[in-house]
């Protein structure tokens, strides 16, 4: 049967703004110098490096021949995928293959984005061919306001608890190094206070535009154990997409489709035993790119009911300290490197199992966690996560 | 808008005629910005030497090909080199700086290990052959872009 | 490796100038469609269909980001699994065969589409150099190969006659091949007189605008046996990334398409390539590239490859037949060439190449490239019967 | 005193072009809307359900389609809108630009949903608009779905 397959060097870039000081390869090579450290490993020992890039965001076609010699690509077999905002993740899910299927024993994955680059909302929009008509699509942030709209009409919820979504991020992100936006936000009625992008999200409901790189070594068993004493092992990998039949585009406003989350977790959770996720999984590292679809991604995890995700939010459930952790880094909110979100969110989910976290470790023991990612028309890509098998 | 539809010929299908406009800036690090301020400010063309290897790498960048070393040493080569390869390119594109034909050519630098691509320029046609020696030549008006070299001509 | 991948299918479109009437799913599905007719499957995890898709397209090709939506009805992604490949189409292979060995999926659909005519070319390839160093100045990858050519030529002393061969030999193979888009009687003069695009590079040298896609099914083995009386093994896989700078590296080299040959022939238990290989499918998007490409691939010593092409060994009826299928040369679309490659190798193999099959062929090479002067290869070696 | 370290940056503001192509289905519903002012698409053989936009296979089903063309009503109800506030830069236009009518996902009458403008620009009156139906251009037809201006409130 397959090899089994751990993390055993992560690394990322401080994530900000803007980054006049490297161009884009350069970057990439801090975040893959910091995950050769972490692995205690040579460049030479890297069989194989998968990138992950949305490549009309920075306007480079063939972003990963650009980074060979910076990637570690150079000499080295690999290629790139882009699957929209899941790119991060599905590059992962590439590298665990590779390690799973025996093609090689130590693999390289990288995301990686450098936002200051271009319009990123602009290259979003381009997703919609004028073939289909013009003009007719306000990028994602058009799309999160309608699932916004219908999660508020639906649930109960209320801005104030987008709001404290959005508090709890910047409290996670504060204690994070490598966090981007660290506000120091001290109340709800701050938050409400900003303007609206698109109605109703306002500029703080949503995540920024970093620059930012993340990279992950992935090794066999047979490797794993001699690289690191502390070797996180990818317990299951899941990708689930979804078509955009009705009325949405990250997901059906009509309430008659199944979320692609849903299937995912369904799908995910019954291969590996769990049968109640906030006890049988510790914390979780998801993608929410705007706090109002933090609250509706924890109904479609199964982390609680429908219609009652704010409550987990009201209740400060999902905090640092509370019994079911969620993106204590601060998430992508806080940061947004687009096609390397995806892979911090593994990262940090990896850091949280290793108990490397630092400041923004969580209060419960994390022997299970669980990574997201969000992309597509809705599509959902999901890691399982665990300190032993 | 400079958008044009029609219906291919014979075909209930039609051409959506278009473009992706989003302006982008990169970075250029401050590797290559030391690179692009010397050719600006100082007509200087430097380059990076790996310590290990001792390669001297033209354009610089920051990290040994070879070596995996982070790289910091500058040097300064020649703006005189020799010809590694070149063609006359004559078909026309929508990115070309110039009107073609243009001579694009790898030059190594004296002093570099590794080749700079650019143009050729003052020379005629016939002329160009590998091993040829050639010197850089300035722009007047240098904005700190590759650019800030016309081109290279033959040395005398 | 513990268990075989097999090809169980393959189709492709008949490759074409400009494909207008098609959009990118429907194009897609033109070459979906026969392999599920073909097979009898359809999509299903529950182990008795297709449980994922590995595409391959390129966002600036298509002029749209995330250019793999356009497929999704068409390689069955709702409710299910796909990734999109950014390289050449044999490296989606590659990768979905990494699926499969991982234990985690049976039977993957794999397609690369791509239509050339809807995009700048050169402005597409500009875009893929270095924006601080190389791409202010304005080339594309043709200028780039020509300065490669250029090299390479100077180098070993190849000679524009022998580069002109490929392409006579290539656009003729193509005549007997139904699905190439430009079969042409031409000869060395013609080559030699069309029009100087970049020197030494002219317009017959090159490969044309094309628009198509290729499909096929992979399984492992005990499906592919189940799927198919005629499954065809990968027996070899790599690839392998080259230094992006041009400057750094020898054109007249190719030591990344060196290095992935040497994996996948070591994975296939090949010592000697040109006895062993009994027919090689080459992307060659000009026709120097046929040479420098066969040197790398161990057919022969370094600059020996003009003579290799004068000797006749890589004709039909030679020793080591290269691109019966007419090549990239005779068109197909970048990102799908390689794929194609291999699904020509496939039809040999199967004894199904009709007028361009090699007699008996056994073992067959494939070979994808992309980016600027060969700066990424894959290789695959397929094999039929026994395992090796 | 340290000098804040100069870094240079390169720009490029050329828009790529294309000419993308309708395709078969598409067209089909390019040329309906262009002569009768109708919009059409194909149905699935297996669920029966107008597929939007029209292709040859069935996302849901995963079976080939057809081409079993229907004829879709131009009313429908608005389920979801949205409307920009800040202008935000369009890749297809080459410039920033709010949107000055709303968008939205409206469900027409025979089942399927499809996004576009909707006539009334007042956020006042917004949530009130439910009913609608295409207003059809008079002139220059021939744009896709660009031949309907937006959709109008009615009142039945």
């Amino acid at each position: 049967m397959a090899n089994r397959v751990a993390i055993v060097g992560i690394g990322q870039t401080y994530h900000k703004n803007k980054r006049p000081d490297v161009n884009m390869p350069e970057m990439v090579n801090e975040a893959v110098r910091a995950a050769l450290v972490d692995a205690q490993l040579r460049p030479k020992d890297i069989e194989a490096v998968i990138t992950g890039n949305m490549e009309t965001f920075e306007g480079v076609y063939l972003p990963d021949h650009w980074m060979a010699v910076e990637a570690v690509a150079f000499r080295t077999p690999g290629f790139k995928v882009s699957t929209g905002g899941t790119t991060g993740a599905s590059a992962v899910e590439e590298g665990f293959n590779f390690v799973a299927s025996g093609l090689c024993d130590v693999a390289l994955v990288i995301g990686f984005e450098k936002q200051d680059t271009g319009d990123t909302t602009a290259a979003i929009t381009a997703c919609s061919t004028p073939v289909w008509g013009k003009g007719m699509a306000t990028g994602a942030i058009g799309e999160f306001a309608k699932q916004a709209l219908t999660y508020m009409e639906k649930s109960g919820a209320k801005e104030e608890h987008a709001a404290m979504v959005r508090l709890k991020a910047d409290r996670g992100a504060c204690r994070n190094p490598y966090a981007h936006l660290k506000l120091g936000l001290k109340s709800v009625e701050e938050i409400l206070q900003s303007g609206y992008l698109v109605w109703p999200i306002r500029l703080l409901d949503f995540c920024p535009q970093s620059c930012g790189a993340c990279a992950l070594v992935l090794a066999s068993e047979g490797r794993a154990g001699k690289i690191t004493k502390k070797p996180v092992w990818m317990a299951d990998m899941i990708t689930i997409h979804q078509l955009p039949f009705r009325a949405g585009i990250f997901g059906d406003i009509t309430g008659t489709e199944p979320y692609s989350q849903e299937v995912a977790a369904e799908k995910l959770y019954e291969r590996n035993g769990i049968t109640n996720p906030i006890r049988d999984i510790d914390m979780a590292e998801i993608y929410e790119p705007s706090n109002w679809e933090e609250m509706s991604l924890y109904e479609h995890f199964h982390f609680c009911e429908k219609n009652q995700g704010w409550k987990m939010v009201e209740k400060r459930m999902t905090e640092i300290e509370g019994e079911f952790p969620v993106n204590p880094s601060g998430g992508v909110l806080a940061t947004n490197p687009i096609g390397a979100t995806p892979t911090i969110r593994i990262a940090e989910a990896a850091l949280q199992v290793r108990g490397d976290a630092g400041e923004h470790q969580v209060t419960r023991d994390v022997k299970t966690a669980v990574a997201t990612a969000l992309g597509g028309s809705n599509w959902t890509v999901m890691t399982l996560l665990k300190r032993s098998l | 808008m400079s958008e044009k539809i029609e219906q291919v010929e014979g075909l209930d299908a039609f051409i959506v005629e278009g473009k992706i406009d989003i302006p982008n800036t990169y970075s250029a690090g401050a590797v290559g910005s030391r690179f692009l301020i010397e050719l600006r400010d100082n007509k200087k063309i430097m380059g990076i030497r790996c310590p290990d290897c001792n390669r001297v790498y033209v354009p610089p960048k920051s990290t040994c090909k070879d070596c995996f070393g982070q790289l910091s040493e500058w040097v300064q080569v020649s703006d005189k080199g020799t010809l590694i390869t070149y063609t006359v390119d004559c078909h026309s594109n929508n990115v070309q700086p110039v009107e073609p034909p243009i001579i694009y050519g790898i030059i190594r630098l004296d002093g570099a290990d590794t080749g700079l691509v650019h143009m050729l320029g003052e020379v005629d046609l016939e002329q160009v052959k590998i091993g040829m020696r050639l010197q850089a030549v300035f722009k007047e008006k240098r904005v700190a872009s590759v650019l800030d070299i016309k081109y290279f001509k033959p040395l005398a | 490796m513990a268990e075989r991948v097999g090809i169980v299918a393959i189709a492709q479109t008949k490759y074409h100038p400009n494909r207008a009437d098609a959009f990118e799913g429907e194009l897609a599905y033109e070459v979906i469609r026969p392999l599920l007719e073909e097979t009898g499957l359809g999509f299903s995890d529950e182990g008795n269909g297709i449980d994922c898709a590995v595409t391959c397209s390129q966002d600036f090709w298509d002029g749209r980001t995330i250019s793999n939506t356009s497929v999704m009805s068409a390689v069955g992604a709702h409710l299910s699994d796909e990734d999109k490949v950014n390289e050449d189409g044999i490296n989606a292979i590659y990768c979905a065969m990494a699926r499969i060995l991982s234990g985690r999926h049976d039977i993957v659909l794999v397609v690369s589409h791509m239509k050339e005519s809807q995009a700048d070319k050169s402005m597409v390839e500009n875009a893929a150099l270095d924006p601080i160093f190389m791409r202010q100045l304005g080339f594309d990858f043709l200028t780039a190969a020509a300065m490669q050519a250029r090299r390479y030529m100077y180098k070993y002393g190849i000679t524009p006659e022998q580069c002109a061969k490929v392409a006579v030999k290539n656009r003729g193979n193509a005549k007997n091949n139904p699905f190439a888009q430009e079969p042409t009687d031409i000869t060395i003069e013609d080559v030699l007189g069309s029009k100087l695009l970049a020197s030494p590079i002219r317009f017959l040298d090159t490969k044309p605008i094309s628009d198509g896609a290729c499909a096929m099914i992979l399984a492992r083995e005990k499906k592919a046996k189940k799927i198919t009386a005629k499954p065809i093994w990968i027996l070899g896989v790599s690839n392998c990334y080259e230094t992006h700078y041009l400057g750094e590296r020898d054109l007249a080299e190719c030591d990344a398409l060196v290095s992935a040959a040497r994996k996948a022939y070591s994975m296939a238990g090949i010592s000697n390539p040109l006895k062993e290989i009994n027919v090689a499918e080459i992307c060659e998007e000009y026709s120097y590239q046929e040479l420098l490409w066969m040197e790398g691939l161990g057919f022969c010593g370094r600059g020996e490859a003009g003579r290799l092409i004068d000797s006749g060994v890589t004709q039909m009826g030679g020793q080591l037949p290269v691109n019966p299928s007419g090549g990239m040369l005779s068109g197909n679309p970048n990102g799908v060439a390689g794929m194609t490659r291999v699904a020509e190798a496939v039809l040999q193999l199967r004894g199904e190449a009709g007028d361009r099959q090699v007699p008996g062929a056994k073992i067959a090479l494939a070979h994808g490239v992309t980016g600027v002067c060969g700066q990424h290869h894959g290789v695959m070696i397929l094999g039929k019967g026994s395992r090796r | 005193m340290t000098q804040k370290p100069e870094y240079i940056h390169i720009k490029y503001t050329k828009p790529r072009y294309y000419r993308w192509s309708t395709g078969k289905y598409m067209g089909k519903v390019y040329k309906e809307a262009r002569d009768n002012k109708k919009l059409v698409t194909n149905r699935c053989p297996k669920c029966g359900e107008l597929l939007w936009h029209p292709e040859p296979v069935c996302g849901r089903c995963k079976v080939y389609a057809g081409e079993d063309w229907v004829e879709m009503s131009d009313k429908g109800t608005v389920l979801q809108y949205t409307y920009l506030v800040v202008p935000m830069w369009n890749p297809h236009m080459g410039e920033r630009w709010a949107n000055p009518y709303p968008l939205a996902s409206i469900k027409l009458d025979n089942g399927c949903y499809i996004y576009h403008f909707l006539e009334e620009q007042d956020p006042e009156k917004l949530p009130k608009v439910k009913r609608v139906q295409a207003v059809w251009k008079e002139e220059g037809r021939g744009q896709g779905l660009g031949d309907i201006l937006y959709f109008r409130a009615i009142e039945e």
